[in-house]
């Protein structure tokens, strides 16, 4: 196992640990609740399943085709946030 | 006489040189293991924090592409569930 | 005082005031750079680091740790180079 792998490892085991990995996915859904990215998202399912007709949609299909702007879409600030709240977490439990 | 004098001032020159080169590579190399020892720490200590910020970063990310396939997956499963419904009960 | 005492502490006098001291130093610095001592003492820096843990060590640690090795790797070649160019400097200032 490489360093880096040794050191993602040993971060995300505190962040499970302590139950503060899912305290950060909560976190980030409330802040694309927030920030309208769920709404903007169902928009675009709603927009691409009227272009492609309802009969010619499956889950999947919709998944792959909304996941790149889904991405895209996730404001900076949101992954910022998260990062700072990562890194205050480990600063304050972790010895790496 | 003087050939005993040169002899004895000979022995001390050699005595003086051996401990002079032994006392300047103590102190040259004692001096440079300090200095190497500090600066080889601290590229420890940095090369650590690189690792440690970067390595966070990636977790972060990752933790936010987990979340987002998860969110996505459930996003489009509901509103196409949605859009079946409207469906059906217009048919009706 | 005696007079080897003397003699040492005007050899050293003059060695300082004429800056030849510095020089030797500064010889046997470059010495032990080219002959790869330098090098050898840095790696050696890096294994008691990696063995112990970062965590687990001072500075003044590993200068214990490391500072036998660190002698006893300087070659008999510099040390020889250094007596010599001793030896010359004393031949060219007989008068000492």
């Amino acid at each position: 196992m490489s360093k880096d792998s040794q050191m993602r490892a040993a971060i995300n085991q505190k962040l499970i640990e302590m139950g503060e990995r899912e305290r950060l996915k909560e976190l980030l859904r409330a802040k694309l609740v927030e920030c309208g990215w769920k709404d903007q998202l169902k928009a675009h399912c709603k927009d691409v399943i009227r272009e492609k007709g309802l009969e010619h949609v499956t889950v999947e299909d919709l998944v792959t085709d909304v996941t790149p702007k889904g991405r895209a879409l996730v404001p900076d600030s949101v992954k910022k946030e998260l990062l700072q709240r990562i890194r205050a977490f480990l600063a304050q439990h972790a010895t790496l | 006489e003087e050939a005993r004098r040169r002899q004895e001032h000979e022995a001390f020159l050699n005595q003086f040189s051996e401990c002079l080169c032994t006392e300047l590579i103590h102190q040259v190399v004692d001096e440079t293991i300090k200095e190497t020892c500090k600066s080889e720490i601290q590229q420890a200590v940095n090369e650590k924090a690189q690792r440690v910020a970067k390595c966070t970063e990636q977790v972060c990310s990752r933790l936010v592409e987990e979340t987002l396939n998860t969110d996505i997956a459930l996003i489009a499963e509901e509103i196409l569930d949605v859009e079946l419904q409207r469906i059906h009960k217009y048919i009706k």
